[in-house]
């Protein structure tokens, strides 16, 4: 191949003549996490109230989450960011619209809840799916007891449901941080963004994006250890997620 | 290959499109006036033209017919696909910088900007100076932008640098008010303009904020491409149909929509032509 | 917003015929190729030889943890040297937009599909395959005549919601200039410096497409008593 | 004490229960047999208002159940039941599952609440399995806790909707011991179950439905010895092997 | 012709078959018996060599099962097995079940498999249901389908692990009285099942299982007038109840 490789460059000052490219590509990493984490707790929460809305008795209720999932899940994340940024000020009434445009970290906050609400119609799935799946016997039971609607929920369905979609929530919490590369179309400097910045300035791109690609399975291994720690200590005993159980 | 008498003596590209038989041009598809996609799914432009001009000089070379293949390519992958021979030449608005320079090769500078600003006539910004605070658009990975932010840390104006993902968004920026100004290569500002929705509402700053020559991108290091593409370039400069070239491009209505940027030669460019240079200094250009 | 309508009008046609035609290809082939070689990876993954499993699992994991955009620039640009290394070429091979993003696309799809497939075969009862044993059916007849098409079965639903998800990740091959719907419609955007009504029409375009094929999913669903 | 007229429901065109009509008196012991899917489940849980009706009254101690006014809650926590699958909450240690209703529902202190589920659970022979949970216990022990949190909340009457089918064989007899010295004691029940030798011990009457209706409704020594239906004779015979 | 000889085999650290010896000879109906997880399964499974085991040796027809060199695949081909949840393909009908592995293993051709496989289904009376899907078939149906399954490929002997253990009630005796049917025509048989009824009628020999030993292995009369061991008798006063 014909390719100069420097993997030095990171030691080089970058663009803006205070830090390196090294700091940079950290930087970059800290603006995905931001906006990563920021979304999700957006996502879980919207998803949350949209998948129990989901599996309530009411049909306008149902109808309306139904919907809610519907839009957010059925336009490409592309260009959602994209509406979000550049259409939606326009929509709102003009002082809202400047307010917005002239916050200070514009496409941060764009960022955010253009991955909150996108994720939190996939998050919203798996939570109806999760007390759906619990439908059947345990609602019954916990009626049967005397209790409500609302105790059932609180006490019997979330509390199981949780359990059973930590593992798909899991992998949407890493599908998150890899979606908020999206947001480098609204200029937000995450992760891709700096290491396609790097190699824009200096052309050395297959080690802008090795250490990126780097960078992000890191941060994969990371979410995925800490995610099974949180499973482990959320099994129940007696089923076959503590091991010897049986 | 039999009619190809220099190709055993070759090496490097030109090698290789003697033995294939076509050449690989990456192009891009919205580099108005230089590398851009005509209503009819074609690509045209000034920077296309010269390719042009090399290829010929390549089939003179080689004595063979060559095929001419268009990739288009965008700013993250034009090296990537440079460097595993996807792409042979690369026919766009790509800056010649030291940095670049080692990483790729350079045919001589084919055009010469200034970085400007774009602001709305209502604003009144004329100068740098007079952005103090204010919010800044410019293109993600340009060149434009390493310079904003180190003016903007020189000469300490305190302004807000935003980010567009490509030119067309960091317009976007300025038309929807997100930004104050938008500062880019003069002939995109131009080219913006003349296609936006109200191009009276908009003004081109007179301060050049610094010189960058453009360039044909093709592998370092072949030495034989490279005097055949600095030899095309060369005697297109030095041809009596440049004015024309240039002006079919530049002061003429262009397709799709029949807009005339009207830029005339700038004195830098003049200079070029006169005596080419593949240098990446823009001293090389005062 | 001054919204110009007459910018899609003029547009519509041409960038659903070249973009949407070039998307709908793209997923339909990434898909089929990459349910078969997902398929595979899965029973790499769940082979008793070690080595095997975890250099599927690897790939598999590599591949979902990094950001669909680097995935595509990794593919793009490795693709030429897997097609020279798969006809033993010497020089890397120069393979045009299309194929590169259909292998690019089949090749991290399938690793997708691949967990999808997993979960299939895993969740077809141990005593379908102690069955087929029994009868005396070999390892691959097991497989093939058993275990797979009950997994595929099962599966379909889940393939064709990962199948929508392709379709709109498809719009991603676009921060590579390669001329898929939203490429289409960005370059008509940028050209004309309509930007807000060409994404505003991609919008509606895909969602439109994505509710129908949903739908799809859910009477298939329905049909099957999934749910 | 549970009076159930002339109900009928429907699954879409599907009719599950036809014109199903009967009694139960303070202290009866009533099993309800039949083929699989001729609607024994659904009827049992219509009594107390987990299955809602499209026809016809049911009243329960006075409280007519499918009435808007109902305050169903409060009156399924007087009513006892016991499921096929057990349905402990698996997240709950078996303590707290035998607290959560009297806690949430009859507003019962925590100490007083956790007194009287061992109370019951020590009835049942598990007193040394309170710290465990569900997943750790046999299918037998899981049925036995399900009683005792119904018993917990201090029942009027109790349904069984086939509480030993789930079970393996050995452990049929200590949930079938169990409801026989709950039957004994004098506690109304309601029980779906095929276990024939049950319903030969402690069951006063016997109802056999068949396609959604109630096909013999009688006394038991009646239907074990000289059943009128075709159907039911055709039903045991085939039962008893 | 079934020679199982000092058999063990673990999981991990747990040992579930411990030196397990026994032999079925031709026309024997041999029925296994023992409390849940005693191995039964386990043990009639090493049999045509689903289960690998990691001491001792079986013998069949012959043919040492475990021996790395014996085709299992022709082995398995000539041992018919019935499973407790049937486990008929779901994707084919139930002609295309019969007919599997009759092409696919034995070589017939399409129309002699389908023939073959029709007799059978006769034999077990489903004629009827040739072109549906085991999902449409009742419990007892599919399980009577499997035997036909397993009888098309003309087996030297048959395995069943607790065939009826998954049906209702009603249905378990139509699959009983096949069975019974297979025992008189004189098949070998190794049979895992509570149904007493079933090993007085036709075993001639009864082995009883439990933590993974053979405790008891004897004529059928022998085992129910007086098992030798305490634990055989304590299940057998449990499971007739
Ligand atoms: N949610 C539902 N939607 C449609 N049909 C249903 C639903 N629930 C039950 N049914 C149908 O209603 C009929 C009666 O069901 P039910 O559960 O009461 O039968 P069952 O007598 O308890 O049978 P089993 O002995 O199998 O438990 C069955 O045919 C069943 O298929
Ligand atoms: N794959 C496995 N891994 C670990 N332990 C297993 C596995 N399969 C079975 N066992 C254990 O081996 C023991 C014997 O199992 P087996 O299925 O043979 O029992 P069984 O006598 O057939 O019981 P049942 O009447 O419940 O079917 C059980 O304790 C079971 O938990
Ligand atoms: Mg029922
Ligand atoms: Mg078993």
């Amino acid at each position: 191949m014909d390719y100069h490789w420097n993997w030095a460059v990171f030691g080089e000052q970058s663009p803006d003549g205070v830090n390196t490219y090294w700091q940079m590509l950290v930087s970059g990493l800290g603006w995905t996490l931001a906006a990563a984490l920021a979304g999700w707790l957006m996502a879980l929460v919207l998803g949350a109230l949209a998948g129990v809305a989901r599996t309530l008795p009411q049909r306008p209720l149902r109808m309306a989450a139904g919907a809610y999932v519907e839009l957010f899940r059925n336009v490409p994340l592309l260009v959602q960011m994209f509406l979000w940024f550049f259409v939606v000020p326009e929509l709102l009434p003009r002082a809202a619209g400047d307010w917005l445009k002239a916050l200070p970290q514009a496409p941060f906050v764009t960022a955010v809840v253009c991955l909150g609400f996108f994720t939190s119609a996939r998050v919203a799935v798996q939570v109806a799916a999760g007390i759906e799946a619990l439908a059947g016997g345990q609602l019954q039971a916990a009626l049967a007891l005397g209790l409500d609607r609302p105790q059932a929920y609180r006490h019997v369905l979330l509390p199981l449901a949780l359990r059973i979609v930590l593992p798909p929530l899991t992998s949407e919490f890493l599908n998150i941080i890899k979606n908020s590369s999206v947001a480098l179309t609204i200029g937000l400097m995450e992760l891709t963004a700096s290491a396609r910045a790097i190699q824009e300035f200096s052309f050395q791109v297959f080690e802008a994006y090795t250490a990126a690609t780097m960078l992000y399975v890191l941060v994969n291994l990371a979410v995925t250890a800490g995610m099974q720690a949180v499973e482990r200590r959320l099994a129940l005993p007696g089923t076959l997620g503590t091991p010897g159980a049986r | 290959l039999p009619g190809t008498p220099h190709a055993q003596a070759l090496s490097g590209t030109l090698a290789k499109v003697g033995r294939d038989g076509y050449i690989t041009l990456g192009v891009r598809e919205g580099s108005v006036p230089f590398s851009y996609l005509d209503d009819n799914g074609r690509f045209i432009g000034y920077s296309v033209d010269l390719c042009m001009k090399i290829v010929d000089e390549v089939r003179k070379r080689l004595n063979r017919q060559v095929e001419v293949r268009m990739t288009p390519v965008s700013a993250s992958n034009r090296i990537p696909l440079m460097a595993n021979g996807t792409i042979d030449l690369e026919c766009g608005s790509t800056t010649n910088n030291a940095e670049r320079a080692r990483q790729v090769a350079f045919s001589p500078t084919i055009f010469v900007i200034a970085n400007r600003l774009l602001t709305r006539k209502a604003a009144n910004i004329r100068t740098l100076a007079d952005m103090k605070g204010k919010t800044l658009v410019a293109t993600a990975g340009t060149t434009t932008l390493k310079q904003m932010t180190a003016l903007n840390r020189e000469r300490n104006l305190g302004m807000r640098i935003v980010i567009g993902k490509d030119h067309p968004e960091s317009f976007l920026m300025l038309e929807t008010n997100r930004a104050n100004a938008a500062a880019n290569d003069d002939i995109l500002l131009a080219a913006q303009v003349a296609g936006s929705k109200q191009p009276a509402d908009y003004a081109i700053g007179a301060e050049a904020l610094s010189l960058e020559p453009y360039g044909i991108m093709l592998r370092r290091g072949d030495a034989p491409f490279k005097a055949a593409v600095d030899a095309a370039i060369r005697a297109a400069f030095a041809s009596p149909d440049f004015p024309r070239l240039y002006a079919k491009w530049f002061t003429s209505p262009i397709p799709p929509k029949g807009i005339n940027l009207n830029v005339p030669m700038s004195p830098q460019l003049k200079k070029v032509v006169a005596s080419p240079t593949d240098s990446p200094d823009p001293a090389a250009y005062r | 917003m001054d919204f110009d309508f007459d910018v899609i009008a003029r547009s519509w046609r041409t960038v659903l015929l070249t973009g949407m035609a070039f998307t709908l290809q793209l997923t339909v082939l990434a898909m089929a190729g990459g349910v078969v070689l997902g398929t595979l990876l899965a029973l790499a993954r769940l082979s008793g030889w070690r080595p095997l499993a975890l250099l599927a699992a690897a790939y598999v994991n590599l591949v979902r943890a990094v950001p669909l955009v680097l995935v595509i620039f990794w593919f793009y640009f490795l693709v030429p040297y897997l097609a020279a290394w798969a006809i033993g070429a010497e020089e890397p091979v120069r393979v045009g937009a299309f194929w590169s993003a259909l292998i690019t696309f089949t090749l991290f799809q399938a690793a997708y599909y691949c967990e999808i497939m997993r979960g299939g075969i895993q969740s077809i009862p141990r005593g379908q395959l102690h069955a087929a044993q029994a009868l005396g059916l070999r390892y691959w007849q097991c497989m093939g005549h058993v275990v797979l098409p009950q997994a595929l079965r099962n599966m379909l639903p889940v393939l064709l919601t990962q199948t929508i998800v392709l379709f709109q990740d498809v719009s991603l091959v676009y921060v590579l200039s390669v001329p898929d719907f939203v490429g289409a419609a960005a370059r008509v955007a940028q050209r004309d410096g309509r930007l807000v009504e060409m994404y505003s029409f991609v919008a509606v375009v895909y969602f439109a497409m994505c509710c129908a094929l949903s739908m799809l999913v859910r009477r298939l669903r329905r049909a099957r008593g999934q749910g | 004490m549970i009076d159930i007229k002339n109900i009928n429901k429907w699954y879409g065109q599907f009719q599950v229960l036809a014109d199903c009509t009967t009694q139960v008196a303070r202290g009866d012991v009533m099993v309800i047999c039949g083929p699989s899917g001729s609607g024994k489940s659904t009827l049992i849980k219509t009594v107390n208002g987990l299955e809602p009706i499209q026809g016809g009254e049911i009243v329960v101690d006075g409280t007519p159940v499918h009435a808007p006014a109902t305050n169903l809650p409060q009156l399924r926590a007087r009513i006892g039941m016991v499921f096929q699958n057990f349905e402990l909450f698996p997240h709950l240690s078996v303590r707290e599952n035998l607290a959560l209703g009297q806690v949430k529902v009859l507003k019962r202190g925590r100490d007083e609440a956790n007194e009287r589920g061992l109370k019951y659970l020590d009835r049942v022979g598990l007193l040394a399995q309170q710290d465990k949970y569900p997943g750790q216990l046999s299918g037998g022990q899981q049925q036995r806790v399900a009683i005792a949190r119904a018993l917990s909340m201090d029942p009027i009457a109790m349904l069984f909707d086939e509480p030993t089918s789930a079970l393996d064989p050995e452990m049929i007899n200590e949930v079938l011991d169990v409801m026989v010295g709950l039957a004994q004691e004098g506690m109304t029940m309601m029980v779906v179950t095929h276990e024939m030798g049950f319903a030969r011990k402690v069951a006063n009457r016997v109802v056999f439905m068949d396609k959604g209706r109630i096909v013999e409704d009688c006394g038991k020594d009646e239907f074990f010895g000289a059943p009128r239906s075709e159907r039911a004779r055709d039903f045991l015979a085939r039962i008893i092997h």
